[in-house]
């Protein structure tokens, strides 16, 4: 009875996971090596999917005997499906035979020309043999083609931002903008972008991203608070702004700096965080 | 009123059947429709269409949180007469008659196969197995005006409207038992007939794949009138409270006077 | 030519730290006590903080955890004299223009600065042998505590001890976490 | 990053916006959508079996979509709206679906135990 309900759980936990697209293949791969294994029989046609699950997180973790075990029990079920397919393309990108696993996938794509994960795999493959500036390009062509793909702009932006061309990475982000405008996430990273990519005029453009994802998370985002802190000071430092423009910028900036230490007093219980008020002090300027 | 005496056989025979029958057939539709249905092939180019219209129409609508650079950006990519993506990108208008495409027709025969057959096929089943029964009353008076849709099948003048006839009783049964198939088979099943019944009156014109030529003329004339306002000018203000400046703008406006 | 020295504590939170994001590029800084640098040329770097695991590229973050860390240090007697980064890339052991930046900047303020790279190809669960490199001009040498930092961090991540690591990110997401590890600098004096 | 799309909404009596996790407003309304149907047909068998007739039958009904409202409200606390957008339309939505369900209901097992 007891061993019936922990499986039930562990089934429980891996759906939620798949639903959160969460990547906790070592906690995937032990749960199915002290639990699961012996009773996926039980599980009725969700065996597949966790089948399919257990796989790319044990080639996550390079455990190529758990994921041949599974991949033999799916090929067994779906002998000509097109997602067992793709798996097995994934072992052997795990096993870094990158040209086979390429052929594989472009010989998927000749059946179906729109399978966006394919397309992406091929991308990754790229990425992992190190060619940035040809999985740009080919990320690009893609987002061509699919033009409402958030995961592929996300993937762009980052790409970017490693070949430190921020202009391209905060047009990325951008269009994640369009597709979530109320998500405090994605505007505390295209300010982070924005930020980074520095002068006045972005610097300003950061500082009003902030405030929307300060807003936005209700005062929760340390890294939205910082950030505006940290645009305001800038802005209040720089010899560009006028008397005016300072005076707001302060303000802000010490309203920012009140959030955040009101965050570490609630959090460390009443007693006085000194790092914190001495950075504070720090970046709250003249 | 005389009280009408059922015999109990019909209840057994005719009443009780009706229902399961038509619970069964109902989950016996929606296995069989998952079986013959095959997975709908979308084109590439019919793909990319989409999701272009997709993203001008997140432009339109959530433009305002971009700065204005990247809007109009994405406006010129859009819009512009020379290279715009509306522009540029030339579809042929979609061939108007289904029966040329193959796979559309065996598409519409499956389709066929599941809705309208069974439906037909059942129907005059029952019709003629328990035609002519006197099945139940219902416990609350009806009008005359119930007669016709409550006692299909049978002619009798004098009955009380309350009291139902098998015929009808199974169209009871078609049209209440959908959101038990809800909750027995999960949402977007197969077996509700009603709802398949209204999609076959709108016809085979809803199905139509719609002609992008028409949509990007629509998208690129709205996004055309859309205009840029930053929703993000007074983020500090609104996240401060009023306080901020509007204490200035009082002031300017003591100014003026 | 001088010699760098990594304390057991530092090694660790250094390899945990790679561990519990095997997925994405880690970095962190490191620091020494500060009257042990008086008129030597050797550097024992006493503690490692992790700083981040998520877009390493972008700058105001960085900003913030150093001015954080800058004044922990001066505090507690400490310096900042090394940073370390594990690289996304399984291969790869170059620093990218990230670590450069973030050592000028360091450099900028505290003089000398030691880059330390993990190999990622010599993290395993038994850590036979140091998995850090450095990458710095005078090409330094590394040296571990003792015998015993490579058995401890074999231990730790056979325990599992990575998932008790706070990190600089962790720290904003959740301000309670402290990305000094209190705790998991108890389980390595533990596994000592 | 993003767990789902938001949807915005201005709460017309404070002016200021209210964030919607779509996703997770449509799967509340479907498991309410579930209590709905369910409490439906067992208010509709257990009127029929005990033989309400007329007006009673109806009432019970509205008795049956009150007192699952209440334990609605009950379940969801204090903090109801974080997981519904209105309490009223909790009680007024999918009316009359249900009550297709129950009469069939209802009619079955009034029809099964006291017409023969």
């Amino acid at each position: 009875m007891r061993s019936c309900t922990s499986d039930r759980y562990v089934a429980e936990r891996y759906r939620r996971w798949r639903e959160d697209n969460s990547r906790n293949s070592d906690l995937i791969v032990q749960l199915w090596e002290e639990v699961l294994c012996a009773k996926v029989d039980k599980l009725g046609d969700e065996k597949w999917m966790v089948l399919e699950q257990v796989a790319v997180a044990a080639l996550d973790l390079h455990k190529m005997t758990v994921a041949e075990d599974c991949l033999v029990m799916l090929s067994k079920q779906f002998p000509g499906s097109q997602r067992v397919r793709k798996l097995k393309a994934l072992r052997l990108e795990a096993l870094e035979r990158y040209e086979d696993a390429n052929d594989v996938y472009d010989a998927i794509l000749r059946k179906d020309e729109t399978n966006t994960v394919v397309r992406k795999r091929k991308i990754a493959i790229l990425k992992s043999l190190g060619k940035t500036s040809e999985a740009i390009r080919e990320l690009v062509e893609y987002l061509k083609k699919f033009m409402s793909d958030t995961e592929a702009w996300m993937e762009l932006s980052d790409l970017y931002i490693s070949e430190q061309d921020y202009a391209k990475a905060a047009y990325c982000m951008e269009e994640l903008l369009l597709h979530n405008p109320h998500h405090h996430l994605y505007f505390q990273k295209y300010a982070d972008i924005k930020y980074t990519q520095g002068g006045f005029d972005n610097v300003e453009v950061a500082r009003s991203y902030y405030s929307r994802a300060v807003k936005l998370s209700s005062a929760n985002n340390m890294r939205a608070l910082y950030g505006l802190l940290l645009c305001c000071s800038q802005i209040a430092n720089s010899p560009k702004a006028q008397a005016q423009k300072k005076k707001e910028n302060t303000k802000i900036g010490q309203w920012a700096a009140q959030c955040i230490s009101d965050k570490y007093r609630e959090a460390s219980g009443s007693e006085d965080n000194q790092p914190v008020e001495q950075l504070l002090g720090a970046l709250t300027l003249s | 009123m005389a009280e009408l005496l059922l015999d109990p056989d019909i209840r057994i025979w005719v009443f009780l059947p009706i229902v399961v029958l038509t619970f069964l057939i109902g989950i016996v539709r929606h296995y069989l429709s998952i079986l013959i249905s095959s997975p709908k092939k979308i084109e590439l180019q019919q793909m990319q269409d989409s999701q272009a219209l997709i993203r001008a129409r997140l432009l339109r609508e959530n433009g305002k949180y971009l700065p204005q650079q990247g809007f109009a950006m994405r406006k010129h990519f859009f819009n512009n007469e020379d290279v715009g993506f509306f522009k540029t990108q030339k579809r042929a208008p979609v061939a108007q008659n289904p029966m040329t495409d193959p796979n559309m027709m065996t598409e519409m025969l499956k389709g066929n196969l599941t809705n309208v057959l069974p439906m037909i096929l059942i129907g005059g089943w029952i019709n003629w197995t328990f035609s002519g029964f006197v099945t139940t009353k219902v416990p609350f008076p009806l009008t005359l005006r119930f007669k016709p849709m409550l006692q299909r099948g049978i002619e009798l003048l004098s009955l009380d409207a309350a009291w139902v006839s098998s015929a009808s009783w199974y169209f009871l049964n078609v049209f209440g038992l959908r959101s038990i198939y809800a909750l027995v088979l999960g949402e977007n099943n197969a077996a509700d007939q009603a709802r398949l019944m209204a999609e076959q009156m709108q016809g085979p014109a809803a199905a139509m794949p719609q002609d992008p030529k028409a949509a990007f003329k629509a998208e690129w004339e709205a996004l055309e009138v859309c205009e840029h306002r930053w929703a993000l000018r007074h983020a500090e203000t609104e996240l401060l409270g009023p306080g901020l400046t509007q204490g200035e703008t009082i002031y300017h406006q003591n100014m003026v006077s | 030519m001088s010699e760098v020295e990594f304390s057991t504590r530092a090694y660790c939170k250094v390899i945990l730290h790679a561990a519990k994001y095997p997925h994405e590029a880690v970095n962190g800084i490191l620091v020494s006590k500060a009257k042990d640098l008086e008129g030597s040329n050797d550097v024992v770097f006493v503690d490692a903080i992790p700083l981040f695991h998520m877009a390493l590229g972008l700058t105001p973050m960085t900003e913030v955890a150093l001015e954080q860390i800058e004044s922990y240090c001066s505090s507690n007697g400490l310096k900042i004299t090394g940073y370390y980064q594990a690289n996304e890339h399984y291969k790869n052991t170059n620093p990218n223009f990230v670590a450069n930046r973030i050592c000028e900047k360091i450099s900028e303020r505290f003089g000398q600065v030691h880059l330390a790279m993990v190999d990622n190809r010599r993290l395993s669960l038994d850590m036979a042998s140091s998995a850090i490199v450095m990458k710095n001009r005078d090409k330094a040498s590394v040296a571990l505590e003792s015998d015993s930092t490579c058995v401890a961090a074999s231990c730790l991540l056979q325990n599992r001890a990575y998932r008790l690591l706070v990190d600089f990110d962790n720290h904003l997401d959740n301000v309670s976490a402290d990305w000094r590890n209190p705790e998991l600098n108890q389980e390595i004096d533990a596994v000592l | 990053m993003a767990s789902g799309k938001v949807r915005a909404k201005v709460d017309k009596a404070s002016g200021d916006t209210v964030m919607y996790n779509d996703v997770a407003v449509r799967s509340n309304s479907a498991v309410i959508e579930y209590c709905r149907t369910s409490m439906a047909a067992l208010g509709g068998s257990t009127a029929g079996i005990l033989g309400f007739t007329g007006l009673y039958g109806f009432l019970f009904f509205l008795l049956c979509n009150v007192t699952l409202w209440l334990l609605l409200l009950l379940k969801a606390g204090i903090s109801w709206n974080r997981f519904f957008v209105s309490r009223r339309s909790l009680l007024t939505s999918g009316l009359f679906s249900g009550m297709f369900t129950y009469v069939l209901f209802w009619v079955f097992l009034f029809g099964m135990v006291h017409v023969y």
